[in-house]
């Protein structure tokens, strides 16, 4: 019935459930260097790493990476918040965390494109 | 359907008037009703409920009292905002309105919350000034100072509820103090003439119901109608007590007072 | 029915009953409390809507003395003097204990010290503020010092029957609003603190619940009232359209400041009626200017004068006025660049049950308070002079309370009398399809505002006599519907009948005084007459009477001061010499 | 006046101290700032120089390219598992988490040996542990 939803309380999931899904990713990150390094060494490990070069490997890692972003700039808002600053604009506060991060996403891309195409 | 006005107000419509007919809907304790009604410039959520109570429905509950925001009598849920019923303008909210009671709060008929609710978080950080050993006249504070214009920023709270009613954190965890509650603690730490600091810095430093429950989601910024951060002074808190685990706690010197007129002759 | 007994039963929680909860308290802790109020504590009533602020005087330039002077002047001299210096004696102390012990922090001068502004009619700068809501200040601080006290509250309960035999009270009869049952409650002393508010002028300014309930109270219950034509018409009263605003008040500092009035002609037209003082003339003055250029014809779009503080610089005004500047927002004008549009707006009552200085009414154990009482601002009440007279007598009768109510005694009332008024009250739900209480209070109102209103004539208080008493007998087809919890319909009914028995109180009273003093205004009879009307107006419930009241003169007692009229009067040895203004 | 203050004073003011809730706050957000400088070096390291494992192998052999790897692994285990902890505190009623905070903490610990195993890993060419 209720349909409420501050900006603040938005961000607030989008924080929750980014940092679970970077987590998530640490384990599975962990994981995966161990099942590629530990049984055979070097040799293993750089043909994983040129499996995981393949374009839908680079697009998962822009994923990532968009993640992290969000994370980290909503986390830099929040604890601006907690030195009293930011509050009262805090909804210029969000829109600037999002254009930062749209911002330093689409360098991202620049920079894996060769990666993603080629 | 008549018009938006008790017969009281119907002098006035000599001027210029822009109506609209608007579809309020009343979430009531016995579920959603809607009514109809038309509106004349200038009158507020407030006044369609007095038009529904007064022509449409007579058993419709709402609670008002002096209807220009000082009160903090009659927050509601407009249009899934939390507002104060006087100050909301229908106009700008178009055909279709939603009217919920405040959310965390008990409701006791339609539109009308036990305050109670709200007044139960309120008491726990002992919101009165206990004033210091000495404290016998009005202090000399220059409007400049720093701490004072801290507190000035958070004083105007009518205790309307309606940042405690936006707060998720309290939808989460109900024992969470709340944001006007936290606003009137920091007010009395930063007040030099109050004896009591260390009662309520330990009240608003537990784990549970304290301070560091807050999630900084700012919605009781958004919603105060006095233009009060609540969590500015919750931000205050945090620090001035991480500051006193840092440093240790320091007895505040006493202020200076000014000199007035006695009374009892 | 359920029935409670208690030492002190406070009804009201404005400035006045939250003061005297706690003075009752400290002086005596033994005393078991309950304060009722018709709202929620401390949100209900006037002194939360207290803007301007508080007149004391503080600087050592200024003097109680011309505090007093002041007070008997804008009174026009029928004040009760010794109320009236009760008032400006206690003002420094309430002051002082607002500030050090009930922790209020009112606005300083720049050296840090408590800063005093400029309010109409006074002599000196002495309103001491909280930016422009001062009220809030007051009324947040006193509630948390009630929560800190074991007084026991009693929410959205209204009195609707003080019980007595008609020399003593013995308590009253409280309706629980959210339940819609009743309760009978016993006390020793009763404080009357429910505040006045005259709501029933088409353009009022007091909060919505505000009906004048304490009066009619009083007045059922036998108690001697005073001054009760004396009716307060703020200047300036926010018109905003057909919105409930409209009647708030802007606060007198706008003219304190220097604000000005004009009428639709772009006209300063104060100059005309009070060229000295202008805009800071006293309310009664500047309001009754305000009617007579809506009266003729120089009005604006919503039939309403202008005031205009945009030459003040818009920076200013900002910082300064706030909270005015929010309300004005809120209904589409800029306080700050232009003139916005207002009214004379029905304020406060001066007349009410006739006190002493301690609060005693004529009945043993009916105790009053702030705007329920009479005599302390005699025919005008000063801006500032308000919020002063509900926390001092607070103080005051809550000190008094606190020595006496222990010896007062304890009368059980029967449980048949008890349920016996109760079925009186609730007698709404015993008709159907019958009136509906929101008409006949826009009638009402109405009736007051044309024929009671600021300008006053013997036939129209004739026609408003009888009207009244057709109103009267309306209310009694009033029909309550629905079920009894939370019933707003009922409240209305009952509302509209406390005032319309105080209407018929100012009316009789209106009709007597055949004169023109301060906010009183007689067509008929335009000068204020020192030689006859140095008198003030007693009412009291009588059956033996056809109007259901008797009326009784009584001459002002100058214990302090001598009106200057009168001094005159009697260097010229003539004691019918007539002062005009 | 009043013959004796009715309100009451602090019984426990010194209560403040006890919690360890301030300290948990402040290191929640000092991670999140080491974070960023260690996440940054970290992404900067990996996926913008060329990769390979000779050339990740031996640029871990500088002692910053170590520490930078042992500080964020953990200063992002901190500041993720104690995010999460927080999660489920909230879920619970209140004092139902004491076994949460061992819980977390021995979850930490162990991920903590096992992701400095792996950066062990790395630089001997063999696990240290042998699972």
């Amino acid at each position: 019935m209720y349909h409420k939803n501050t900006r603040g309380y938005k961000a607030f999931w989008v924080h929750r459930i980014s940092g679970l899904l970077i987590l998530g990713y640490l384990y599975l990150h962990l994981v995966l260097l161990s099942a590629i390094l530990l049984p055979s060494g070097a040799a293993h490990f750089n043909a994983v790493a040129r499996v995981v070069e393949q374009p839908g490997f680079v697009v998962a890692d822009i994923v990532l990476f968009a993640i992290i972003v969000v994370h980290a700039l909503n986390g830099i808002r929040l604890i601006a918040a907690d030195f009293g600053a930011m509050i009262r604009e805090n909804r210029l506060a969000i829109w600037l965390t999002m254009g930062i991060g749209a911002v330093m996403v689409f360098i991202a891309v620049l920079m894996l494109l060769p990666h993603i195409v080629g | 359907m008549g018009v938006l006005v008790s017969p009281a107000f119907s002098d006035f419509v000599g001027y210029e008037v822009r109506v609209l007919t608007v579809t309020i809907r009343i979430a009531r304790s016995n579920g959603e009703q809607a009514f109809v009604v038309e509106t004349l410039a200038q009158q507020t959520v407030l006044d369609a409920l007095f038009y529904i109570q007064n022509e449409l429905e007579p058993s419709l509950s709402f609670r008002c009292s002096c209807r220009v925001g000082m009160c903090g009598s009659c927050g509601m849920v407009i249009n899934g905002k939390e507002s104060l019923a006087c100050r909301t303008s229908l106009n700008p909210l178009g055909a279709e309105v939603t009217v919920q009671p405040l959310r965390h709060i008990p409701v006791i008929k339609d539109l009308v919350v036990d305050m109670e609710g709200f007044f139960s978080k309120y008491r726990l950080v002992d919101p009165y000034l206990k004033p210091r050993p000495g404290l016998v006249n009005p202090i000399v504070a220059p409007p400049s100072g720093h701490l004072r214009e801290e507190i000035d920023l958070g004083l105007e709270c009518i205790s309307c509820g309606l940042c405690l009613s936006a707060c998720d954190v309290v939808g989460m965890v109900p024992e969470f103090l709340g944001p006007a509650a936290l606003n009137r603690a920091y007010n009395l730490v930063a007040d030099v003439r109050d004896d009591l600091a260390e009662q309520r810095l330990s009240m608003v430093g537990q784990s549970r119901v304290g301070v560091w429950q807050c999630h900084t989601h700012m919605s009781c910024v958004e919603v105060c109608p006095k233009n009060i951060a609540p969590t500015r002074a919750i931000s205050h808190l945090k620090r001035t007590l991480i500051r006193r685990r840092i440093t240790g706690h320091r007895p505040r010197p006493m202020p200076k007072v000014q000199r007035i007129v006695q009374e009892e002759v | 029915m359920r029935t409670e007994s208690v030492d002190v039963l406070i009804l009201g929680s404005g400035g006045a009953g939250l003061f005297a909860a706690l003075h009752v308290h400290d002086t005596n802790p033994r005393l078991k409390i309950l304060l009722v109020t018709k709202g929620l504590m401390g949100k209900s009533g006037c002194t939360r809507m207290v803007q301007g602020g508080f007149n004391v005087v503080l600087d050592p330039a200024d003097s109680i003395e011309r505090h007093f002077s002041d007070t008997l002047k804008g009174g026009r001299y029928v004040n009760d003097q010794e109320l009236a210096w009760a008032l400006v004696q206690g003002a420094p102390g309430t002051i002082h204990e607002l500030e050090t012990r009930v922790g209020c922090f009112f606005d300083r001068r720049p050296d840090g010290t408590i800063h005093q502004k400029a309010f109409a009619g006074q002599s000196f700068d002495r309103t001491v503020h909280r930016g422009d809501l001062t009220g809030i200040e007051i009324m947040e601080r006193l509630r948390d010092q009630v929560l800190a006290r074991p007084i026991a509250v009693l929410e959205e309960h209204r009195a609707v029957e003080l019980v007595g035999d008609g020399s003593r009270i013995s308590g009253a009869l409280v309706l629980d609003i959210r339940r819609g049952t009743f309760l009978g409650i016993h006390a020793r002393a009763t404080l009357l603190a429910t505040g006045g508010g005259p709501t029933m002028y088409k353009i009022a300014a007091p909060s919505l619940e505000k009906s004048e309930d304490g009066l009619a109270l009083a007045f059922r219950a036998g108690a001697i009232m005073r001054d009760m034509e004396m009716v307060q018409y703020h200047p300036t009263g926010l018109l905003a359209g057909a919105g409930r605003v409209t009647g708030s008040v802007l606060e007198e500092g706008l003219r304190g400041a220097g604000g000005r009035l004009f009428n639709a002609q772009g006209e300063r037209y104060m100059a005309r009626y009070d060229p000295d003082r202008m805009e800071r003339a006293t309310r009664d003055v500047v309001a009754r200017a305000g009617y007579m250029e809506i009266m003729a014809g120089r009005r604006g779009p919503q039939g309403g004068v202008f005031i205009d503080v945009s030459h003040l610089g818009a920076a200013f005004v900002r910082k300064t006025f706030p909270g005015m500047v929010q309300r004005v927002k809120d209904v589409g004008y800029d306080l700050a660049t232009g003139p916005v549009e207002v009214s004379p707006t029905a304020h406060f009552h001066m007349g009410g049950v006739a006190i002493d200085s301690d609060g005693h009414s004529s009945l043993l154990g009916l105790f009053v308070a702030g705007e329920d009482a009479g005599g302390v601002h005699g025919a005008n009440r000063l801006g500032g002079n308000g919020v002063a007279e509900s926390t001092i007598y607070g103080r005051r009768v809550g000190d008094a309370i606190g020595r006496e109510a222990a010896e007062l005694p304890l009368v059980s009332v029967p449980d048949a009398q008890w349920e016996l008024r109760s079925q009186h009250h609730a007698r709404f739900w015993q008709t159907t399809g019958g009136e509906n209480p929101a008409h006949l209070l826009g009638e009402l109102r109405s009736l007051m505002w044309e024929k009671c209103g600021l300008v006053r004539r013997q036939t129209d208080l004739n026609a408003c006599r009888d009207a009244l008493a057709v109103l009267l007998d309306k209310v009694e087809h009033i029909s309550v519907t629905g079920n009894r919890e939370y019933n707003l319909r009922w409240s209305d009914a009952l509302n509209l009948e406390s005032l319309v028995i105080v209407s018929q109180m100012i009316t009789e009273s209106a009709s007597v005084r055949t004169e023109s003093r301060g906010s009183h205004y007689r067509e008929d009879f335009p000068q204020e007459n020192n030689a006859e009307w140095l008198k003030n107006v007693y009412l009291q419930a009588d059956d033996h009477h056809d109007l259901g009241m008797k009326i009784f003169l009584k001459d002002v007692q100058f214990t302090r001061e001598i009106p200057p009229a009168v001094k005159e009067a009697k260097l010229d040895g003539n004691p019918q010499h007539m002062v005009q203004r | 006046m009043a013959a004796e203050s009715p309100i009451k004073t602090s019984p426990e003011s010194e209560k403040t101290s006890s919690t360890p809730v301030s300290w948990a706050w402040i290191l929640q957000r000092f991670s999140g700032l080491l974070l960023l400088v260690f996440l940054g070096g970290h992404l900067w390291v990996e996926h913008f120089m060329n990769t390979s494992a000779a050339v990740v192998a031996s640029r871990l052999t500088h002692v910053v390219d170590d520490s930078l790897d042992i500080g964020l692994l953990i200063s992002v285990l901190y500041h993720g598992l104690n995010g999460f902890r927080g999660i489920i505190q909230e879920m619970l009623p209140e004092g139902r988490g004491a076994w949460l905070n061992y819980a977390v903490f021995g979850l930490g610990l162990i991920t903590v040996v096992w992701g400095l195993d792996i950066l062990w890993a790395f630089w001997y060419h063999q696990p240290f542990l042998t699972l």
